[in-house]
């Protein structure tokens, strides 16, 4: 185990138990994230892009380490912010530029859009545009594992704005009382849209495992800027919560470095303190800094991921516009459950 | 054919279902040693356990929600609601996740959710534990929505229901868990979607649902006394709608009265009626009348809330209107 | 008369009545700074300061619950539900509480509150930022429904809410923010339950609420050119409704087209069809014809969108297919 | 002060500050809830009363004892289980049977039943028959308390069920973040109807005040069975929340000795644990020690009370039936909030 490492004065709780190879990996993850939502930024500006967008700029870690630290059969509910969260649980960017495009081969064939990626076979039940909507959810999926004695883990993302609602709540009573395999994970970057936490949360940021006082829950403290951290506490939260003991509220300090949304003048706050995060806290540059990354070991990755999500604004472009119809094609699924040695003759 | 209660048939579909099928369980508030709020899981939790007999806590929220991620799971839930008041707490996770999942996804999920719930009035509960709200379902797509009148067809709607694929809202009525019926020997499910003529007539068409298809048989008996002949259908499936026979008895009658226990005004009777006065047009002699509560919060004192909701005289009065017409 | 847009009639309602009322105080997520999500509130926290201008948490039950609690004890809130869809989050509030406090005191109460919210389809939001579900509260005794499709009007008829002693729900619609219009040099108050003639016709009678006004318009433009003529109303309160407005223009015109934006099952066009029907029925030369989206929830691609969603297109169609009735 | 009581073995906290005379009529009050709500099972059982009931038997204390620390001008939201609250706040058993009868002369005229008891004039905003339900309104009147500078606290009344619900974690929420006027009464009688503690709770019932961790709030153990312990720690909660502190988070622990509601067979619980609460938790016989009453001062004030509830039924019973069609006199209330001198001319 190496020391924990100091960054820009921050303790940083990693401890070094990924190989290198494996972080070089996440490294190259991490960047196709942002140069994907750079992409993305860039589309919608230029108007390309229906609907509305949120980028994860500066909270890669968070998306990429917990991924990292669950198993293929696990299953992740995500946000309106949902990019980062579903190409670190396996989409290809492919798939998620054609959804932004409305097209047919967009992993959720154009009907969701930014808001609603969804991937299930890859273990993505859906991003959420409603603050706190997929938090009962992930229980639910937590009770089917439990039911069935299947060791898995069902994950929620969710952000410091979402623990003021009600489903947030019921979520963590019932995951809880139920000793349910859940992992809380917290993007606690201290902002809801305008509203910073002084104007939304009763706790500071930095108190804000205390929500798991509430239920008894296990909680951690983890750096989101850290990918490694982030893997640490979430291998360990997943022991914890396959393992019988109940769900595990992670309490990940992140950073947002943009607007709320794509095109969100952020009259709300300082210009200084965004530009002081991206020098201070950026994920990719502190994984770089450890990584002892060279400058030219750098632009090829770059050059990598940043082709890789060209192609995939040529390929949504190529795709296929769905039919006008198609819009009533998944209201309601037709047959039965019923297993067919005991369907009803009737 | 044995004589069940309603109560009883909600039970045996539950029941007969779990038996063979370890993906369904049950979740909500007092549902296990109690046997819910209204004795409908009475003794479950002894045949199949804790596990799968699960009382909650009071989470409205969570409840349908976690049905909803167990669904999407493999799992075939079936999540009681104590009173349909309270599905005002789950409308997100009904309306905006249950519904909408399978859209949103492009057709990658499936959410085979029932949600089983109660209400009406008659027994002075108040404003707040008698409200009757299906319309507010039937204006959802990605739902169904099923109200059941006899212990046939809720023994059968609701085992269509679990087995269904879509999040199906089961409304059961308070004051019918005791009444009698006669149902098949063995379980017959009935498909969502296909209404009942519960009694054929040739003068005026009530469509009715709930407890009201109850009254409405009453009422139907009061007329035949003067020599009116009623045709009374229940709907069953709200949503979809059996639009076929319901048009379809109106323009064979071309008389309509609507009758439901919820507040007239956006009511379930206005769906019935427009759509049948735009299927019916050329057929109907007379406007079509809706029986329904009257627009108040529902009060206490039995003198006032009797006066609120519809009785088989409020059907008969309806009837006596349309036919009133030239 | 100025010219200003819907965006700033709301604004000045607001403040005009801020203004002169220490009781009145707006509540909601992100109002503050960023003037909501729609730039409604936009400046206003500068005048009003943020005592007045109240930034909440992601907290949908308590906004208005805490509206509610304001109202009973002398104040005259004004809540913000940044999307419609999030009333699904406040409905027990809504219609368990506000709605039924005052009957349920025996007129002890009074909620004088008002939820202002917006929705609405048209820039490819997805299922969950825009569905337009004012029917739902049209059948909840105890509030009064607004919507609102012009400059004027949602300036006139929210001062009037705001001062209303009832529990208002206050529709605005997204696409309409920006919209232009003529208003009064002062502020004069619109009375809720009084309908607006936008246009006089004598073939085909449409009411529209919401977006569909100007859609509305638009068809009977077109349908000028070809000799029809179109009477336009927008019933702006719906509920308490206007009968006797609507009810007359129809039983003029002999013929009848509802329009919304909200999917046509359920909807707010059932009960105008269902309300119509009875009080015009011997006037009605076609059956009445509903316009309204598709019953799914909404795609995100544009081209679904663009088919779920009614145009104007759909209701000069739905205008022919009256008239083509002989 | 006298020293901290002990009474069946179990430390009693009140430290006496209450005046004897002041005491005796504390005592009157929570025999008088006594009688009223076993006169109510009476006439239920013999079917005089209409609906369905939810008895306070064994939580008296608590009622009393936080309406005694209030002041005149403070306001509650009661619970489904409202009887002791309302004759605590100060409304007059003949009006609470009336609304029982469902009379004009009831407290609600006969609008509400046992669970919808207001008297807006005395301070009750009314009881409410959905858990959680009034919560979010306590805060908004201790908000109008604050925004006009009135020296006032809204007081919410709640079970431990009520706890699980997504209106109190909002309401929580927002009464801290505001620092708002609000005392959060928990009645923790450890069931939820038939679901005990240990099937609806995370955490164990004499863990509840970490409910409160989860905003930073301040908590307070109270001994409900003990009247002199609530009205103590009412009063300094009270000080603390219209000092400007913020609200207050009372576990106020408490027994139910009857069934949830009247006519429960109480399948769930053991006889014995009933008995064995109404031999040692009783709030009354408990207070009845500490004065030292004799069997013959008992009997005059049960003689009183017993009169006074014998009379609440002879008035109820000689009430008046509403109209039928008073049932829609109440829906809308007419005119407008506008002030006089501000009604447009229009
Ligand atoms: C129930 C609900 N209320 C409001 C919104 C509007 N909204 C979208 S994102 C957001 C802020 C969310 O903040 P947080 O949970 O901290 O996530 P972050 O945006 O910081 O990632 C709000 C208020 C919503 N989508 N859902
Ligand atoms: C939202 C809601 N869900 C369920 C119910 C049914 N119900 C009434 S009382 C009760 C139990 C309440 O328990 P608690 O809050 O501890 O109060 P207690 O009855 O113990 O005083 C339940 C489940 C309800 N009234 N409201
Ligand atoms: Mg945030
Ligand atoms: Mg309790």
């Amino acid at each position: 185990m190496t020391p924990v490492t100091q960054v820009e004065g921050k303790p940083r709780a990693s401890t070094g138990t990924l190989p290198k190879k494996r972080l070089r990996e996440l490294f190259r993850e991490m960047l196709l994230i942002r140069r994907f939502e750079e992409k993305v930024e860039e589309r919608f500006r230029a108007g390309d892009l229906p609907g509305f967008l949120h980028v994860a700029i500066g909270q890669e870690a968070v998306a990429c380490g917990v991924c990292e630290a669950l198993e293929p059969d696990d299953v992740i509910a995500s946000t309106h912010r949902a990019h980062a969260h579903t190409i670190a649980k396996g989409t290809p960017v492919n798939a998620i530029m054609a959804e932004m495009y409305g097209k047919k081969e967009g992993c959720s064939g154009g009907y969701g859009g930014s808001m609603h990626l969804y991937d299930v076979a890859r273990g993505n039940m859906g991003a959420n545009a409603v603050v706190g909507g997929g938090l009962p959810q992930i229980a639910g999926a937590a009770l089917a594992f439990q039911l069935r004695k299947e060791s898995r883990v069902a994950v929620a993302f969710f952000g410091d704005g979402a623990t003021n609602t009600g489903a947030f709540h019921e979520s963590m009573n019932l995951a809880q009382l139920w000793k349910l395999p859940v992992l809380f994970v917290l993007e606690n970057n201290g902002w809801a849209e305008s509203t910073p936490a002084t104007q939304q949360l009763p706790l500071a940021v930095e108190e804000m495992a205390q929500r798991a006082a509430a239920y008894g829950m296990t909680a951690m403290e983890v750096d989101g800027q850290d990918i490694e951290a982030v893997v640490e506490a979430t291998r360990s939260a997943r022991d914890h919560a396959v393992s019988g003991q109940g769900p595990v509220f992670l309490n990940v300090r992140t950073y947002r470095f943009t607007g709320h949304y794509v095109g969100d003048p952020q009259v709300y706050r300082d210009k200084s303190e965004v530009r002081q995060l991206r020098e201070t806290q950026d994920p990719i540059e502190l994984l770089r800094a450890r990584l002892g990354m060279t400058g030219e070991e750098f632009e090829k990755v770059d050059a990598e991921v940043i082709a890789e999500v060209e192609g995939s604004v040529e390929f949504a472009q190529a795709g296929t516009d769905p039919d006008p119809a198609d819009a009533l094609k998944w209201v309601y699924a037709d047959g039965t459950m019923e297993p067919a040695s005991r369907e009803h003759s009737a | 054919m044995p004589e069940i209660t309603y109560r009883e048939a909600v039970r045996d579909a539950l029941s007969q279902a779990m038996r063979g099928d370890e993906r369904i369980f049950l979740m909500g508030e007092d549902i296990a040693e109690m046997g819910g709020s209204m004795g409908v899981t009475s003794g479950m939790v002894a045949e199949f356990g804790p596990e799968r007999i699960r009382n909650t806590p009071i989470s409205e929220i969570a409840i349908v929600g976690a049905g909803i991620g167990a669904a999407i799971q493999g799992m075939l839930p079936v999540v009681e609601i104590m009173y349909e008041d309270f599905l005002t707490i789950s409308m997100e996770q009904i309306v905006n996740q249950a519904a909408k999942h399978r859209t949103m996804s492009g057709g990658q999920v499936k959410v085979p959710l029932t949600i089983r719930t109660q209400g009406g009035a008659g027994w002075s509960p108040g404003a707040q534990h008698a409200q009757q709200l299906e319309s507010w379902f039937v204006h959802v797509p990605g739902l169904k929505v099923v109200f059941a009148s006899t212990p046939e067809d809720v023994r059968g709607l609701l085992w269509s229901s679990i087995y269904d694929p879509n999040p199906v809202i089961f409304f059961e009525h308070r004051t019918l868990y005791p009444i009698k019926g006669q149902v098949p020997d063995e379980l017959e499910p009935i498909p969502l979607g296909k209404a009942r003529i519960h009694r054929e007539g040739t003068d005026v068409s009530v469509i009715a649902t709930g407890r009201l298809v109850h009254e409405a048989l009453q009422a139907a008996d009061e007329a035949e006394k003067d020599g009116i002949s009623v045709e009374v259908v229940d709907p069953r499936t709200l949503s979809p709608l059996d639009e076929e026979t319901i048009v379809g008895s109106v323009r064979k009658t071309t008389r309509c009265v609507t009758a439901h226990e919820a507040v007239v005004q956006g009511g379930f009777g206005a769906e019935l009626a427009a759509v049948i006065q735009h299927g019916a047009f050329d057929y109907l002699d007379a406007p079509i009348e809706r029986v329904g509560a009257q627009f108040a919060p529902l009060a206490f004192a039995p003198v006032m809330e009797d006066f609120c909701v519809p009785h088989a005289a409020d059907v008969l009065a309806a009837i006596r209107r349309t036919l009133a017409r030239a």
